[in-house]
């Protein structure tokens, strides 16, 4: 076994959810990493799905942005960005969308627009919506991987860019929403699921050397901890060799 | 018909200050060529429509081109934020930035819905987001035949769009290909349109996967080789990350921006 | 992921009695051999949609397959009228047929909304006309923005569509060029689908003006090398125009279209 | 000059009332014939723009059919049905829509649907609308090319397929219809245009050998004929051979 980063487990611990076959829509930077360590090492029929306009992208490098050109060159088929969204993200096509967040909070609801009370007057302008609120709605569920610190595992989004799972209990089935919503979490420390009443995230498995008392410290809210709580298996040397190489290939 | 003319005349007689402008590309042929000769030009008011504003949105930005920006996802992409947006956002510098803000397939759909001659868009979007709260071009729709709720968008058409495409032949018809965005659309959504091409050439040979935008679907074509660098264009150039992440330092710091802006004024153009 | 099976093996199991089935193809491309297979395994009381009936849905028609049909233009492209199709609309003959008449702009966007996952469709259209007085499915709706009126038509969403195609890869993905018609979106929005194809091939290779459906949006492909006859495929086949106009003669007579129906079904199936 | 047929005077009539450069949306049948001549003989820039999806078409015989592979072989662009009308036609961008009629009233008003009063129980069911009602609502003006006589040329459709002037007198403004709607009806025998006021058609010119009367005669309403009749060129000999020669290669 090698030496691995935090990081390097969140990766290979995100590709690990995916399976074979699955359509996965792509939000850059984690999740494509994630999906690209995938695609390369159990789960070879990954269809990668990018809302640039591509269907079955197999980059064999890590695309530097969602509108590398690798991902065209390498996909089954391009269309626009109008098609990408109406016609095969919206019907509910896609199995997995997988993304980032610059806040999470306890029902799964990811804030990638404004950090402060004031959308007006902002703490921190974020980047904004992009893909997120549609993948989020549409997908018929999504995995969220993010780097967990009390700043970014909140008890409350200061912005709801996409919808989670609202305050719980079934709102997402109230709204009408059709996809399941994030039902699975990975951060640098472990993995979170939704209770399946309430919808608050729980913690169902620590990574190796990462303690119980850790993730608390880490999270913005008073943690729920599952009653069989996992250890993540640690990256198989194949698993970061694949994820090491695709990263140097990006360079 | 289009007609085949320089850059610079192009935006002269094209962007008007207070224009709605997109500049539109996805990630794949920005037209950052012709961002730069807005800046040179001056113009001023501006409301910048993009799903994506990037660097050379920053750049418009910093520059006070804008007075409002309708964006879905306003970053350095692969590299972080957008430093003379946020400066304009949070402190109002060089100007005020006014922001509309909606969702790529929010965006998008307001394309199709401007290029296709109707008011507005529907779509499943939105829903039980803040963004309905602080954007007030995202409203209810009911569907007339099962009752069920949905989300309506408003028709966006600029007054000019500009993109950038390979090439165009000697007649203005123009051809583009790889990641073809939603470039189509917002240039049949506008009143006016510049395409910004790699090359002119005799003849389009069909390209897999290419599209093409007829010569009497565009205003104006002008040949600016390069012309989406940083960005790229497939068949022609390569993305040049090194530019991306150096613009990182540049946009920090306003002084240092300064210094960029007046390098892109006295630029000589040779077009 | 689609698999790659028979004609008959297909249709016996996508297509059921009283299914809404939409065998779609604009002049070109049309899945006539499918039709013949519903006709060879008598299937009743379908529901059949096509913005373009023409020889093929006669066919079904005049064989008793079909209780209604939604369309926008039922004719023998170049030659003149359909006489099966007025003759179950006009006698009821073999079986009265139910129309539900559209344009094409309607149809287009009620395959369009299908695909998108949407209820309905928004379009500039019908105004004026007498078809809203005889067809349920057109009706007004108010933009949200700027309260103009406009014309609203639901989704289409067949329970099975079948589509000729010139080419699938052995894992199921589909390729087409040419006049591409609404197939993509027909496609899109059924329940359950069919590609025929000119034949299955190694590797698709990048054609210029051509499409690819993911084997993941397509349930089942069928080789049938020249299914589209007496229509064509670009790059394998040309128009058959004797067969259209030949067709007029078979088709205006009850007893020469039974001798015909009768040939088709004992004709052998060798796939 | 040589002999010629009243078929031949009107498509060459329709033909010349095209201008080159003008975005032209053809018909099947007629007007694409007419619209095919044009394009051979003084106006080489007309843009063809057919239903099935080709902008620009340039074939050198007469498509057999609006979905002849012709038309897409020799475009500027071939694009999807769905694009066609929601893209091109529908935002205005065509200039002249060319259409036939089966009926054809004295607003300008089309019927292709059925004849007879009942529509439930037709004399004659016909093909249907296809892009016609579109096509006569979003073009800037209509050209309609149809045989005359007392059953095509008629008093009132018996159903309205295509919009023209319905009851005339400004009505397609009420409506909000954006296009002029028919401005021109070219017939076997004449030439028609709508009066400015009242929007009823008034023959404004015969076809060389034709007598008002003959018009009349072939007039399913009481018809009005302007002030300053004229006559239609004959067809030159350059016209009528373009003409048989796009004929006969389309045997």
């Amino acid at each position: 076994m090698s030496e691995y980063s935090s990081d390097e487990m969140m990766s290979v611990a995100a590709a690990r959810a995916l399976s074979g076959g699955q359509r996965c829509f792509v939000g850059i930077g984690l999740p494509s990493t994630a999906a690209n360590v995938a695609r390369r090492t159990h789960a070879p029929d990954l269809v990668l799905i990018y809302e640039s306009g591509t269907l079955g992208s197999k980059p064999d490098r890590l695309p530097a942005s969602i509108g590398d050109g690798i991902l065209a060159e390498t996909a089954d088929a391009v269309i626009s960005v109008p098609e990408v969204f109406n016609y095969w993200l919206q019907p509910g096509r896609i199995d997995v969308g997988f993304l980032g967040a610059a806040q999470l909070d306890k029902f799964g609801n990811i804030n990638t627009t404004v950090i402060g009370d004031d959308y007006a007057d902002p703490k921190v302008r974020l980047p904004g919506a992009g893909g997120a609120p549609e993948i989020a709605a549409n997908c018929h569920e999504v995995y969220v991987v993010v780097r967990q610190t009390r700043r970014s595992f909140v008890d409350k989004v200061d912005f709801v860019t996409s919808f989670g799972h609202g305050t719980g209990h079934g709102e997402r089935q109230r709204l009408g929403l059709r996809g399941a919503g994030p039902t699975l979490v990975i951060t640098d420390l472990g993995v979170f699921r939704p209770d399946p009443d309430s919808h608050e995230l729980v913690l169902t498995g620590v990574h190796p050397g990462v303690t119980v008392e850790q993730v608390r410290e880490a999270t913005g809210w008073e943690l729920t901890v599952a009653d069989e709580l996992s250890t993540t298996p640690a990256p198989t040397s194949d698993e970061l060799a694949v994820l090491r190489a695709l990263k140097e290939a990006s360079q | 018909m289009a007609e085949i003319v320089s850059l610079p005349g192009a935006v002269a007689e094209l962007v008007r200050d207070g224009d709605v402008v997109a500049l539109e590309g996805f990630t794949h042929l920005i037209p950052v060529a012709a961002g730069h000769e807005i800046i040179r030009q001056r113009r001023r008011e501006l409301t910048l429509v993009r799903m994506t504003p990037d660097i050379v949105y920053d750049q418009l930005i910093g520059a006070g081109c804008a007075r409002k920006l309708i964006f879905s996802w306003g970053g350095n992409p692969g590299v972080g934020s957008l430093h003379r947006f946020r400066d304009a956002v949070q402190h109002g510098w060089p100007v005020p930035l006014e922001i509309e803000e909606h969702s790529h397939a929010g965006m998008a759909n307001r394309y199709v819905a401007g290029a296709s001659g109707l008011p507005f868009a529907v779509l499943r979007g939105y829903v039980g987001t803040d963004l309905p709260n602080v954007t007030d071009t995202i409203k209810p729709i009911t569907c007339p035949f099962t009752g069920e709720t949905l989300t309506a968008v408003p028709a966006l058409n600029p007054d000019v769009t500009i993109i950038h495409a390979q090439r165009a032949d000697r007649a203005g018809n123009v051809q583009l290909w790889g990641l073809v965005g939603v470039q189509k659309e917002a240039v049949l959504a506008a009143r006016r349109s510049l395409v910004t091409v790699e090359e002119v050439v005799d003849e389009l040979a069909p390209v897999p996967g290419g599209i093409v935008l007829p010569s009497w679907a565009v205003d104006r074509v002008a040949e600016v080789p390069g012309g989406a660098h940083p960005s790229y264009a497939q068949g022609y150039s390569e993305r040049d990350n090194a530019y991306y992440a150096a613009w990182d330092t540049i946009s920090r710091d306003r002084d240092e921006f300064e210094r960029w802006v007046e390098e892109v004024r006295h630029e000589r153009v040779q077009l």
